[in-house]
């Protein structure tokens, strides 16, 4: 056995009323894949934005082949060979593909940028992440959210560092670009480079990692060397600090009369007219690859596009919406897919995010709003829901992902919300927070109420919903019953024929 | 953002030994500290500072750029900036003053003064909601436009007014404080209830802040964008016309330059450009310590050409300060 | 009356970064200093400024104040104040109109009439194309003009008036509208002007101010017209106008109309002054005249006029 | 680079019919159709506007606004904005008009005097970058003090100059064009391969996307900044000084409001005030129908009441159809 490339020794990391990181030290040898796990907020991003020299430590230090470091800033970092993979997109939305890819390293010839090297380097990098068939002069804004996650992948390989991060890599990439990151996370293995990978996704610790680090509110859990003896059982209550059986939990409940029809919708987004429907108490799952139109669709039901054709029938009424706010009143309302740029208000505060909408009902002479109500309100689903924060006002932005979803969805069922579309709701987000949203959704069927869950999760939509309607191309190619919902029949009808 | 990564590392342990009302006073506002420190030094150390008719001077003297910062200070927290107010109170001014002097009428040349501004207004909403054009660009359109408007309703020459009771408007007085005055409080207490007790005033904040976001969470941006700016042209309006009235004429040329002065009021009280944070107390404190540094130099009878240095300095450290302060406060 | 040791008066004019109103402060307060008085100097760019401006000289006990008002419109609003306050008001330079239209005489006055200023521009213009021999023909005039700024088109109004009663031609006068009151805004209003008329041998060029017509001299450079081409002249007697004729070579800028801004600032301290401690109410408008100053005669001038 | 960009797009079904190169242009910029369209319009129906030496006096009179433009475009694409151009420019000439007249040389006055302009952006710069002050209300107390500064250096007026051979320098001509519109010319080419095709620029344009995310991949955000704002500094100091040799005077009241004429020129032509977007063929042309709009103006002979309404409507029309472009490309 190789002696340790990275030490971690003693480190601490402190932000106002928050102990990030509370004097953890493990270790990461070259050659193998480190998985780093832990709840929402339990501080493996922190972690990483040591090693990248963002966040700076209050205690401890870092040993990289032997030697002490302490970085003062990212460049000092990457000079030392630390790349990156952020979870939040760290790319500029106006420059090229290539141009991101290589950005902080432009090749240069007689002090111009030298376009050719730039456009090979990054044709190279783009064929080995198997998008080869992105032009690297297109802007990055142009591209699907997996695609600019693989532009932030290859730019970390571009890199050629000793030590790769990964920060949640596949929370947001198809299932083919997942495949290709598997891959190169292999590669890089076999090249001797210290891999470092976080993720949410038990399947993918045990399929691609060699140890795994547990954090909890902070603290270093525990090490495996080899992940031989763990089991998923140990790793789920190592990092929750409980046990949990079975994340998804499902409980089957009487379904009630017809909520929401669609009656041939078609818009942007969507190639053929739609039509389905969503009974009350029921979890409508919605499952497709990346970019099948699932998001565009709902946001036709949801009053935020406008269909071309096609009706909407909705508790028993014909109804168009023009706006989101006419949706909301009327009872349907929609948790994003993107948090950070279409959920929350950075820095407003947790009550202000959470009473957006609903602080309609706590006003004082009909006009004025109730500061004292509102923040009862956002404490009691702090409460119900465990919400993480120092207290509701606290600036939302500083959440770990998994707590500001839980405060959006919190946003939702304070209002008087009938149907419920949730696009996306566990992305990046913990197996205790998972299992909690989950228990969230299936309450809310028992109340009566419709549920619309997007996901790309396949073992998530297979395990939960009620019906799951597979889209592909923009099209709703079919809606098959949970009982005949095998993973390879959901993927078979996705996958493009 | 480099500051506010840079300053996360210490641990709390400073200033333990201040009194409590003083550590959160320092902590809370770093401005409304120095605006204290700077009244208290102007007091003992210019004479005739700290006597009463100064301090009713130094209100009446802040009155335009006050009233007007308030409802600037809403179209800043939703993230949008208004080039053309100065160019409205040209406007509604000369418009009341015209109208005045045609119709007889006090009241109805204040009405139609007002209503101009906030047509003025609501225009610049329109464009900047309807169209997504940005707004800088938008009001430096209408500034350059509005300002025409003046010059020609004007025939370019400040017009009289010969309606006496117009004059009133400038000079009533109650508590001795006259007119202008009071609207320029009332502008306060009604957008300082207004952004921090309706839904109207979250929403505001919270469209500035993520304007998508603000969208799918029901939010009629649409609507609310051309609402603020509409308010931002009645109030405007409403100061264009007190203006005129005090100054018992409309000027097309009055007020250039008043834009830049409103903004950086704002930003000086921690009013943030890119939208979704506003404090009226913060904008309030701007204005003050702007007002008092200008009726300082006065009172010292500082060279104009060294006022502007003083300017300058003053703006700039107040920020400077205001930045250590943050950083400082989110270190502990 | 108020006891000599401790009179204090303000001096408020309307651009306190011109030259001309430097000049004026100046040698108020050197007046101040010789006879024993204090001067405030303060700016009042606009109505809303001069109000605080005369708020101010009341916190510091002033008995009175000399101002030249950013709109002449303005005198009945500051007469009431300064009357609010028990200050005497003398106007230098822009008097005060009323209510009716008229100039209010109740207020003491010194200054020049832009319109006559204008007039001698005018005049001196037609003097030297006469002493050029130009054919009237010929010659165009360029009227750099400044709509927004009542003074500016008294004096252009006035020197058009004069050229017109000259037998210039009325047709041959151009307008070349500027934005501000500076050189480069005068010369990109100038360039289409010139641009648009080729056909003229001989310029006149004439505006508010010494730098617009610099502004208009240098666009007539930029179009081949040669000094021996172009009469500009200018209003007030500042470093433009010194920079001009400290060249070693002639310029189009032929001359300026040279008012004495020195003068001002004394006399109407001193009349104050004696305003407020003899009680001598100064007569109701002195009017002063300018000197036409050129590149021969203008250090002399200088001198006299101590500029 | 707008051939780069071309190349990205999906060509989408509608027209096409017309031939490639109209279509392109039609694609990637509506403004610049929008300006041939204009100057087209303007050679048609303007007497005298299509002269040799009409244009020649039009690229004179935008030397000016388009010199410190293309350093301005470089702000702006940082994600910054300057205010305090207009100052330096007075600065600088006045500072170069004082120095060379004391001490007799040419070369140190220019030389001084673009120190000057230099050294007041690296100061803004350094505020904007170290201390994490917001670039408006820095540069908005900038602008003051520097203000002050040239009216303290100048006393207040015009400084003439005693050295003959200074005022070549504005009027230095080779094929037909002077100096001035040389300089503009070597700004525009410099500025442009600079954005373009340097690292440096590619950084300012990834800087002003997400300072974050370029700050994370290597870049020295602070640095660019600081180094962003000198080059402003810079090329508005050599701005004020050929001013000042061109009108033979440094007039310390010069340029009031140039700040606001070159970031509309540069808006209109494009660049997002939010930073990460800007072309130098886009500012080329803001600069350009700006100018055309004012002179034809002059030639038509339009009364002054109304070049504002037509410059407002102008600057708001122009960026509506450049909004309703890019709505039917998106759309497309
Ligand atoms: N800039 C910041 N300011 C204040 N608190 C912060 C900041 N960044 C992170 N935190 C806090 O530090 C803790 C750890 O956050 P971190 O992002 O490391 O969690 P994580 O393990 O990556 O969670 P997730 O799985 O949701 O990504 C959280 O409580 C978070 O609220
Ligand atoms: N603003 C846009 N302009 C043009 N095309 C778009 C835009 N947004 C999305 N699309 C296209 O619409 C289609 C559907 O995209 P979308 O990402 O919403 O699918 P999805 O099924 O919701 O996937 P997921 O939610 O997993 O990201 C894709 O082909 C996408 O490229
Ligand atoms: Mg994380
Ligand atoms: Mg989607």
């Amino acid at each position: 056995m190789t002696s340790p490339y990275l030490v971690v020794e003693g480190v601490t990391v402190e932000f106002p009323g928050v102990r990030a990181l509370d004097n953890v030290s493990f270790s990461a040898r070259a050659g193998g894949v480190h998985a780093l796990m832990g709840e929402n907020g339990a501080g493996k991003s922190t972690l990483l934005k040591v090693l990248s020299g963002v966040n700076r430590v209050s205690a401890g230090a870092l040993h990289i082949d032997g030697e002490r470091c302490v970085f003062a800033n990212a460049r000092e970092a990457l000079a030392r060979g630390i790349a990156i993979i952020y979870q939040e997109l760290t790319l500029s939305p106006n420059l090229s593909v290539a141009e991101n890819l290589l950005l902080g390293q432009l090749p240069e010839r007689h002090g111009f940028v030298d376009r050719r090297r730039l456009r090979e380097k990054a044709l190279a990098v783009l064929e080995d992440l198997g998008e080869g068939s992105i032009n690297p002069a297109t802007k990055v804004r142009e591209l699907s959210i997996g695609q600019q996650q693989m532009i932030e992948i290859g730019r970390a390989l571009l890199r050629n560092a000793r030590i790769i991060a990964f920060d949640e890599p596949t929370s947001s990439l198809s299932v083919q670009e997942t495949r290709q990151l598997k891959r190169i996370v292999a590669r890089l293995r076999d090249e001797g480079r210290v891999v470092l990978y976080v993720t949410h996704r038990m399947e993918e610790v045990f399929e691609m990692c060699d140890a795994v680090t547990v954090f909890r509110d902070g603290k270093h859990i525990s090490t495996h060397e080899s992940l031989e003896d763990v089991t998923h059982d140990t790793l789920v209550s190592e990092m929750v600090g409980r046990d949990i059986e079975d994340i998804y939990g499902y409980r089957t409940r009487e379904q009630g009369n017809v909520l929401m029809r669609l009656e041939g919708i078609n818009g942007p987004g969507v190639s053929a007219p739609v039509s389905f429907e969503v009974r009350r108490g029921e979890v409508l799952g919605l499952f497709g690859l990346v970019g099948a139109g699932r998001s565009e669709l709902m946001r036709m039901v949801c009053g935020v596009e406008t269909p071309r054709e096609g009706q909407l029938h909705f508790d028993g009424r014909a109804c168009r919406f023009a706006t989101p706010g006419q949706a909301i009143r009327a009872g349907i309302a929609m948790c994003p897919e993107d948090r950070k740029s279409q959920g929350i208000f950075p820095v407003a505060s947790v009550a202000d995010n959470l009473n957006i909408s609903c602080r309609r009902f706590f006003k004082r002479f009909g006009w004025l709003r109730d500061p004292k109500r509102e923040s009862a309100n956002a404490r009691h689903y702090i409460d119900k829901l465990s919400i993480r924060t120092p207290g509701p006002r606290t600036r939302i932005g500083t959440l770990s992902g998994g707590n500001q979803q839980k405060v959006i969805l919190s946003r939702w069922l304070a209002e008087k919300i009938e149907l419920f579309v949730m696009d996306e709701p566990t992305r990046g987000i913990d197996v205790g927070a998972r299992r909690e949203i989950y228990a969230l959704l299936y309450d809310l069927a028992e109340r009566g109420k419709g549920v619309v869950v997007i996901s790309s999760d396949l073992a998530e939509v297979s395990a939960i919903c009620d019906r799951i309607g597979v889209m592909r191309d923009g099209e709703l190619v079919d809606i098959v019953p949970r009982d005949e919902a095998t993973p390879e029949r959901l993927l078979g009808l996705a996958l493009p024929a | 953002m480099t500051q506010e990564k840079t300053g996360m590392l210490q641990s709390p342990e400073g200033r333990r030994g201040l009194p409590k009302p003083i550590r959160a006073l320092l902590d809370t506002s770093g401005l409304i500290a120095v605006f204290i420190l700077l009244f208290i030094g102007l007091s003992v150390l210019v004479p005739d500072f700290f006597t009463g008719r100064n301090i009713v001077g130094l209100l009446l003297s802040v009155t335009l750029i006050g009233t007007i910062a308030t409802t600037m200070m809403m179209v800043l927290a939703l993230g949008e900036v208004d080039l053309s107010v100065a160019s409205i109170v040209a406007f509604a001014g000369v418009v009341a003053a015209v109208v005045t002097s045609t119709s007889g009428s006090v009241l109805v040349g204040v009405l139609v003064g007002v209503a101009a501004g906030g047509a003025v207004g609501a225009f610049n909403g329109f464009v900047v909601a309807r169209f997504g054009v940005n707004s800088l660009i938008a009001t430096l359109a209408a500034m350059e436009f509005v300002r025409g408007l003046a010059y020609i309703t004007s025939g370019g020459d400040a017009v009289m007014i010969t309606v006496p009771g117009f004059f009133d408007l400038g000079t009533l007085s109650f508590l001795g404080l006259t007119l202008p005055v009071w609207t320029m409080i009332a502008c306060f207490v009604i957008f300082g209830v207004m952004l921090n007790f309706t839904a109207f005033g979250r929403n505001v904040l919270a469209t500035g802040g993520n304007a998508e976001a603000a969208s799918l969470a029901g939010v009629n941006v649409r609507r609310l964008r051309i609402t603020v700016f509409a308010l931002q042209g009645i109030v405007a309006g409403v100061a264009g016309v007190l203006l005129t009235s005090r100054m018992g004429l409309g000027d097309p040329n009055t007020s250039q330059g008043l834009e830049l002065a409103v903004i950086s009021a704002c930003v000086l009280g921690g009013v943030s450009l890119s939208g979704g944070v506003a404090s009226i107390t913060g904008v309030l404190v701007g204005v003050l310590i702007m007002g008092c540094v200008q009726n300082a130099m006065g009172l010292l009878n500082v060279p104009t050409f060294y006022q502007y240095l003083v300017r300058g300095a003053i703006l700039l450290l107040a920020v400077m300060f205001d930045r250590w302060k943050q950083s400082r406060r989110s270190r502990a | 009356w108020a006891s000599d040791q401790n009179v204090k008066m303000g001096f408020i004019v309307k651009k306190p970064e011109q030259a001309w109103f430097i000049n004026e402060q100046r040698a108020a307060t050197e007046m101040g200093e010789q006879m024993g008085f204090t001067v405030v100097r303060l700016a009042g760019e606009d109505g809303q400024q001069v109000l605080s401006a005369i708020d101010n000289l009341h916190s510091q006990g002033a008995q009175g104040f000399i101002i030249c008002p950013p709109d002449v419109r303005l005198g009945p609003a500051i007469l009431n104040r300064a009357k609010q306050y028990g200050m005497k008001v003398l106007t230098v330079d822009d008097q005060f109109v009323g209510a009716d239209g008229k100039p209010m005489t109740e207020v003491p006055h010194l200054g020049m009439s832009g319109y006559k200023i204008g007039r001698q521009v005018g005049d001196a213009i037609a003097a030297e194309m006469q002493a050029r021999g130009w054919n009237p023909e010929d010659v165009a005039a360029l009227r750099i003009s400044n709509n927004e700024l009542p003074t500016a088109r008294e004096r252009t109004d006035g020197a058009t008036d004069a050229l017109l009663e000259n037998g210039f031609d009325p047709d041959h006068i151009f307008d070349a509208p500027q934005q501000n009151t500076d050189t480069s805004s005068a010369f990109a209003a100038a360039s289409p002007v010139f641009a648009k008329h080729g056909n003229f041998k001989h310029w006149v060029i004439y505006a508010l101010n010494e730098e617009s017509v610099l502004g208009g001299v240098r666009a007539s450079e930029q179009y081949g017209l040669s000094a021996d081409q172009v009469i500009g002249v200018g209003i007030n007697g500042s470093g433009a106008a010194f920079a001009e004729f400290s060249r070693q070579q002639p310029t189009g800028f032929y001359g300026t109309i040279a008012v004495s801004s020195t003068m001002h600032g004394r006399q109407t301290a001193e009349n104050l002054y004696n305003w407020i401690t003899k009680g001598e109410k100064p007569p109701a408008n002195t009017e002063t005249s300018g000197t036409l100053m050129t590149r021969d005669n203008w250090q002399q001038v200088r001198q006299d006029l101590g500029l």
